[in-house]
């Protein structure tokens, strides 16, 4: 079987898997198999064997495609799509160009709007301030270009996932 | 001594307290917020309660309903912790009038301590070094001829202050005005008093403060200092003891300052005064905390002094029994404070569900930690959940077992704070020593300090992956034959099925 | 120093080694059996290999294998942990042949104190006092002559003894020729070796052992006592230092007698020599253990040396760079021995899977353990899974603590002596320090010292069984509800199953 | 609904249950009644809340009705039976008292037979040795009585279930 590996915006990586027997597989990575040895050790904590060498690894599922990895102190968030959903997956990202919305990511108190609709934003530039956890937490734009919508009103409170507000691509303003 | 202690606090901070609780063989009374029920203190504690809302101002913050509670469970004391209740004067009153002892000093002591000018001054009389700055509330004019007879740098600060708010920094002199009215103004808002005051600016100070216990017998002792200058927007992140570049002198020095502080305003029980260190190693009382600190653990390593038991034992009117001449530092300490905060996102907090908690553990270390495999993390309070402490005979053991007790601790389901002090434990300029308040900023920009991502993992994390994606799928395709037919079917789904009921199997 | 370690060992000892290695930046190589590949210390390895079938002799205990592992692995050195291999001279020739260096003395200082004839006399030359007895291996006759010199009681050992193999017991002239033959006979199946030697038997004696550091630069020190006093079947369930009832001058007297021992027989590495106490106060060498022991963490926590590092750190040719007049007792510690076996069922093994593990936290509490929540014990190899390690300022806080640790340790899924220890550390004779080697025999025999049931307890059992039973019956009844339909029903058991749902979610 | 809650080979106790709101019970010992707040932390490990008392108690199903139930330091093996197979476990209790089949607890070595077929024997009294765990461990009968049969050998190698022996009670002999 074969997955396209990738980081979010990053390029994608074939990886292809055999399983040889259970908990056991080879793996083929830009044409150099090897053989890996990944037993479960409790939930989504895996003891990797290659070669000899052990890692502890831990995998968390985050949506339909994407895996969140943590080996050693590093974490990577990847997505992995077998061959038969690329194409989906294709579609999902061309759309993931278009305009974006941004959602709470924790419930909490919307204490400043940083932008009105229709200001031109940077990426990391704060739109929003929710205040949660007794701290207030700015939430950036994710790209430059300009603020389509604001979703929410000061003083208002908003659960996990609410729609904060919408952005659209910079280079967009030229349609 | 006490027969039954209320523990007006949650998180860590109970579940500490009730373990000195324990091991004094004292009753423990936890209360909790509708969101606490299933909180780790509650499970440790001989007696629970619950104290309403989840919003702190109507349950861990409510005066009456606490007392009441206290009353009725026939509590004898009651231990506020740190934060909430633990620094408010009135309700120390209150306690003592309701013929409940509250452990810690009196609320006298803590109005003292808690108006900034006051302390101020009482400490200038007690012959304590302060920042150089006036020690009364100023009128505008007053503040700004102040200013600009000493010229900028300078801070105005809140009187009634904390937590940096009511702050204004004034580097250029065009920016006093605006600066005292917008320091005037949040003071107002925040602690309801516009009293202000000014003090020299230090740039990039470090944070060194002094551990103190007094009786009522007039025996005060400190217990040496903690250096916290890790700090991130003014919060501790990473403590320890002893403090760098401390002369042997310079320690008694402080010592003597911390404990002319507390005697100085009638001190009892556990307090902490706080210092800043300006780059020629002058240090100036900055305030005093009346309560036990977050980072307390550190010095019950180093000097084997169990300071929340010394607390209870002196508000029970026990002699402090530990002479200054017994302490001696006998293990050097770290101390990590882990928040349940995406470092990888601006430190924007995770609440959740923790779906799977692995502390660290073997040699040189202690965690206390508020949480458990299955706990929840809300919004509602501070997002602490565990304190990471590690030691050694010198300092280089404490950083290596750190950083491997990072590497051990295991925390899903929420982000914690782990891998940002995985980054900050290997950066040269703290494994030297030779850092200060500014640390944070210079060092640990976002990305800054960044592990150099090797091939080598991304390979392995690749590999995972895909691995796991094959898994999710597998079981979902078995499951999915699994209902399609329930006859004996030998596809190699099912029979990887049969084989993991296998592995379930002894072996 | 080594850049790689291969650790010829499994459990706790296999995890707290790698620990230190990874302190130390070295790199770990773990080897598992095939009923160890998801075993913890394999999870916290650099590296891990296959080493054979589950027996110890297919295994752990296969020498060749072992070393092909090393050297093809690369690593420097072995470290051999507890058991298995660890006091088995040949396999150190073994490693020095092969190039690779044994973390420990040499063989032949392993055979000379694995004889304990030869030990026996070496000591006596080096001025250290023995148990009164024969100094080397006795004919029948020699052997009965002696007893009926000095009379009985005495004890016949096996030279090559250890363990409680081929000894016995003489309480009664009658006696001798039965026992010499059995003792004999038992020595030869055991150890292939039938040589005897005879001692005077000591009653009840109390079990107190010396911890010595020796580098090859002829510095050699001790890390004062242990005592391990409390024994089941001959194995240390409980141990504590410092020792009681030991004053500065004794103690100091047993320290010099072990770094004698060790100088006599040119000792290199971390090693013990255990003393009996009798009545009177006097000691006597019973035998050395060269090796690491299981109870080496009390000492590291009352004199802070890293035990472990130290022997890595010697057997890399370093200097020991500690001096005897550096250390002191700076706490007291003790440890409880956690075995997977049923207390309230004769102590019979329990294996199985580990369901829930919830290891103790909080002040002056060190967990070492090789297991986790999921982990598998099997019958094959030694039932410790946990050993819980607690320490104070001094005696009584350590024993509050040990009690509350253990209250707080959760191990499910398996049976494990847990309780029994809560019952020793309940025991007056324990709390006052006033026992010797026969005091589970005494005072712990089944049922005795059972904690006195309280009525309350009763109650909650009964209530939480009733819960219990109520909401399995509920939740089966709402699968079978869930299955006859899978429209919208509104039965309470339907009902049910939302509101658990809802629990699930954010509150 | 009621359970009978019994000690093995202890006498039972009626214990009337009634569910006020989700983890909410009034049970009913002895004629009074109590308010419970039982909460569920983890995997078999109950936070119960009785008048402001709080315990955490740790229960493990045994079999059909066996529970095994931690509170503090004391383990309790009970059996909670509802009314409605109340009858059946009586009948199960009678069997019980019938000639007793001893079975291996763990994997493991005969090593020993300390009784033949026929010996009298008292409870207690070690009937087989195995060795497991590097330990021998004497498997004792659990009653007074005789030894009806041995169903091991010495040397043989016996898996978690396996039959040891069998004993019947000593008043049995009478018949």
């Amino acid at each position: 079987m074969n997955y396209d590996v990738s980081e979010k915006k990053g390029a994608s990586v074939m990886v292809g898997l055999q399983e040889v027997e259970e908990g056991i597989y080879d793996i083929t990575i830009d044409g150099e198999t090897v053989r890996v040895d990944a037993a479960m050790t409790g939930r989504t904590i895996y003891s990797v064997i290659e070669e000899g060498r052990q890692f502890e690894v831990l995998v968390d599922e985050r949506g339909a495609h994407g895996f969140d990895v943590l080996v050693g102190a590093r974490l990577f968030h990847l997505e992995a799509v077998d061959e038969r959903s690329r194409l989906l997956s294709q579609q999902v990202r061309l759309v993931a160009e278009g305009p974006q919305t941004v959602e709470a990511e924790m419930p909490g108190k919307v204490v400043k709007l940083e932008k009105r609709a229709g200001d031109p934003v940077r990426g990391g530039e704060g739109v929003v301030i929710i205040e949660a956890m007794k701290m207030e937490n700015e939430i950036p734009s994710p790209i430059d270009g300009r603020v389509v919508e604001i979703a929410v009103r000061e003083g208002e409170t908003v659960e996990t996932g609410a729609k904060l507000f919408e952005v659209e691509p910079a280079d967009d303003e030229a349609a | 001594m006490f027969q039954k202690i209320l523990i007006a606090n949650r998180g860590e901070i109970a579940v500490r307290i009730i373990r000195a609780c324990r091991d004094m063989g004292i009753q423990a009374v936890a209360i909790y917020s509708d969101v606490d029920r299933e909180a780790l203190h509650v499970r440790f504690a001989d007696e629970a309660y619950p104290c309403g809302a989840p919003p702190a101002s109507e349950s861990y913050l409510a005066k009456e309903r606490i007392i009441e509670i206290a009353k009725r469970c026939g509590a004898d004391a009651i231990h506020p912790g740190y934060g909430f209740l633990a620094e408010n004067g009135d309700f120390a009153d209150l306690c003592e009038r309701e013929g409940i002892r509250f452990i810690g000093p009196t609320g006298d002591v803590m109005r003292a301590m808690g108006d900034k000018v006051t302390a101020r001054r009482t400490m200038e009389r007690a012959g304590v070094p302060i920042v150089p700055g006036t020690t009364e509330r100023l009128s505008d004019e007053a503040a700004e001829r102040w200013i600009r007879d000493v010229g900028p740098p300078v801070m105005i600060k809140a009187s009634a202050g904390g937590g940096g708010k009511g702050m204004r920094l004034v580097r250029r002199e065009e920016e006093i005005a605006q600066a005292i009215a917008r320091a005037r103004g949040e003071a107002l808002a925040s602690f309801g008093d516009d009293g202000l005051y000014v003090e020299r600016f230090i740039e990039h100070p470090r944070h060194v403060e002094i551990q103190v216990l007094a009786d009522n017998f007039g025996n005060t002792i400190h217990l040496f200092e903690r250096e916290c200058s890790i700090q991130r927007r003014h919060q501790k992140v990473i403590e320890e003891a002893p403090a760098n570049r401390m002369s042997q002198e310079m320690r008694e020095q402080m010592g003597e300052a911390a404990v002319a502080a507390a005697k100085a305003v009638g001190y009892r029980g556990a307090g902490t005064c706080e210092f800043l260190i300006d780059a020629d190693g002058h240090f100036y009382f900055l305030e005093m905390n009346t309560r036990i600190q977050v980072e307390h653990a550190i010095t019950e390593v180093i000097t084997g002094v169990d300071i929340v038991k010394a607390m209870i034992r002196i508000a029970a009117g026990d002699p402090l029994g530990i002479d200054q001449s017994e302490l001696s530092i006998t293990r050097h300490a770290i101390e990590a404070r882990i928040y349940a905060e995406d470092p990888d996102n601006n430190f924007v907090p995770s609440p959740g569900a923790i779906v799977v908690y692995r502390p660290p553990g073997g040699i040189g270390v202690r965690v206390d930690d508020g949480v458990y495999q299955g706990a929840r993390v809300t919004v509602h309070y501070d997002p602490m959940v565990a304190k990471l402490i590690t030691w050694g005979r010198y300092r280089p053991e404490a950083i290596d077992r750190m950083k491997r007790a990072l590497s051990e601790f295991v925390v899903k389901g929420i982000k914690t704070t782990i891998p940002f002090h995985q980054r900050v434990f290997r950066h040269p300029s703290f494994v030297e020593g030779r850092y200060d308040t500014g640390f944070i900023d210079e060092h640990m920009a976002s990305g800054l300090g960044e592990p150099a991502e090797t091939g080598e993992e991304r390979r392995v994390a690749l590999m995972l992956a895909a691995i796991a994606a094959y898994r999710r799928d597998k079981e979902r395709a078995e499951r999915a034959s699994a209902h399609s037919d329930s006859r004996g079917d030998t596809s190699g789904w099912r029979a990887f099925g049969r084989r993991s009921q296998m592995r379930g199997g002894p072996r």
